[in-house]
């Protein structure tokens, strides 16, 4: 199984958590990380998530099934936003199933390296003195060497 | 003739999000020469390559890539998912 | 921040995931680990969780300060059953936030790691055809050797 | 006097979750060989050593640790939560 949406509206993290869990059998361990929109120094008025939607699906489509082929999973669950989102808003969140806790928490981690660098999305923050579009850290690209 | 499509600041930088072009680039650098050298705003989108990323009928690549039998081309800077 | 409880009684993990998430100020990652009661193939009717009352919730705490040490997070959660479980029932969960991602999902998995092999509880199987303690494993014990 | 705790299998073996000893073992180790010549459902319990673990006042610890002091010794299996 795999579950992968890219939406403009706002979703409950729980809510969704808890239907990915109760829709397992044989799963032991389900982990997730949900990404928030962080303050920046009090100044974050707004953040603008672009994407390119003919690519969106079929980039997180692709990283989730080379997750699938790393790790025993029996599901993997994508939720992305786009669009306006505010401080504290959950910008995306990733859940992984699996029978034992390793795989679980791999493949979520790996999901999240792939994420960040590999997937359409841009983010630009609307702060109180002006706009500007977050830039990728060597970090993240040097994440994706570790898998 | 091909679409081209711009996103982030690349699409800022050159003021629009998508245009056809009728173009003989049989690669995305060769596309980029031409557009380099069509107008200024090109110029500067284009001026450090490093920084950007380009995508062919939606599938990511490289810049030598070929497009002769590309649909669609796609210009933007490193994402920023997640 | 840091909460423990140590419960008979079943929790909602979604409800638990979002009272958290709505906490946090400053954080841009939260991970989530639940550990579900498997069926052990068709024959679990349940499972038994005895703990030790008077050091659990003090070992707990011990591991989630050791987290805390360790990496820089905002928020660390622990939730665990004793007593009757049911099969798909959630046995347990933590949840970390943190600025960073990496903080937040090593934590948790730091957590996992010491939560099954120092935590003072004690799983039993009743399968249809009779009962068992479920053993720790030796590659339980070598997980610890990863910190 | 010093309570004795049993969790696990270790309690289903000896047959009570917990007792009250008098004991002046110096360590755990003690405390156990005492044990195991009482009767034989401990001498079964305690057969083997490093399939048990013990903690003095709920702190874990090895079998050569003082009891001196303590108020309350557990043994049980390794621990198996999460």
């Amino acid at each position: 199984m795999m579950g992968i949406r890219v939406q403009d509206t706002a979703f409950d993290a729980g809510a969704e958590l808890n239907t990915f869990t109760e829709a397992q059998s044989g799963a032991g361990a389900v982990v997730s990380f949900s990404g928030i929109v962080r303050d920046v120094d009090g100044g974050l008025e707004h953040m603008e998530i672009e994407h390119y939607p003919a690519m969106t699906k079929a980039a997180l489509e692709q990283i989730a099934q080379d997750a699938r082929e790393r790790w025993a999973l029996s599901d993997v669950l994508i939720i992305h936003r786009f669009g306006h989102l505010r401080p504290r808003d959950v910008i995306m969140m990733v859940a992984t199933a699996s029978k034992h806790r390793a795989d679980a928490f791999a493949a979520a981690d790996f999901l999240m390296d792939f994420l960040k660098s590999r997937a359409p999305f841009w983010k630009k923050e609307h702060l109180n003195d002006g706009a500007s579009w977050v830039s990728a850290t060597d970090q993240d690209e040097a994440a994706l060497k570790r898998w | 003739m091909i679409d081209v499509l711009y996103f982030a600041w690349v699409r800022e930088r050159i003021g629009l999000p998508k245009e056809q072009i009728e173009t003989q680039a049989k690669t995305v650098a060769e596309l980029v020469s031409e557009l380099v050298e069509r107008e200024e705003r090109y110029a500067v989108a284009f001026s450090d390559l490093s920084s950007l990323r380009c995508a062919v009928d939606q599938e990511l690549v490289e810049f030598d890539a070929p497009i002769t039998a590309a649909r669609e081309v796609a210009f933007f800077p490193p994402m920023t998912g997640g």
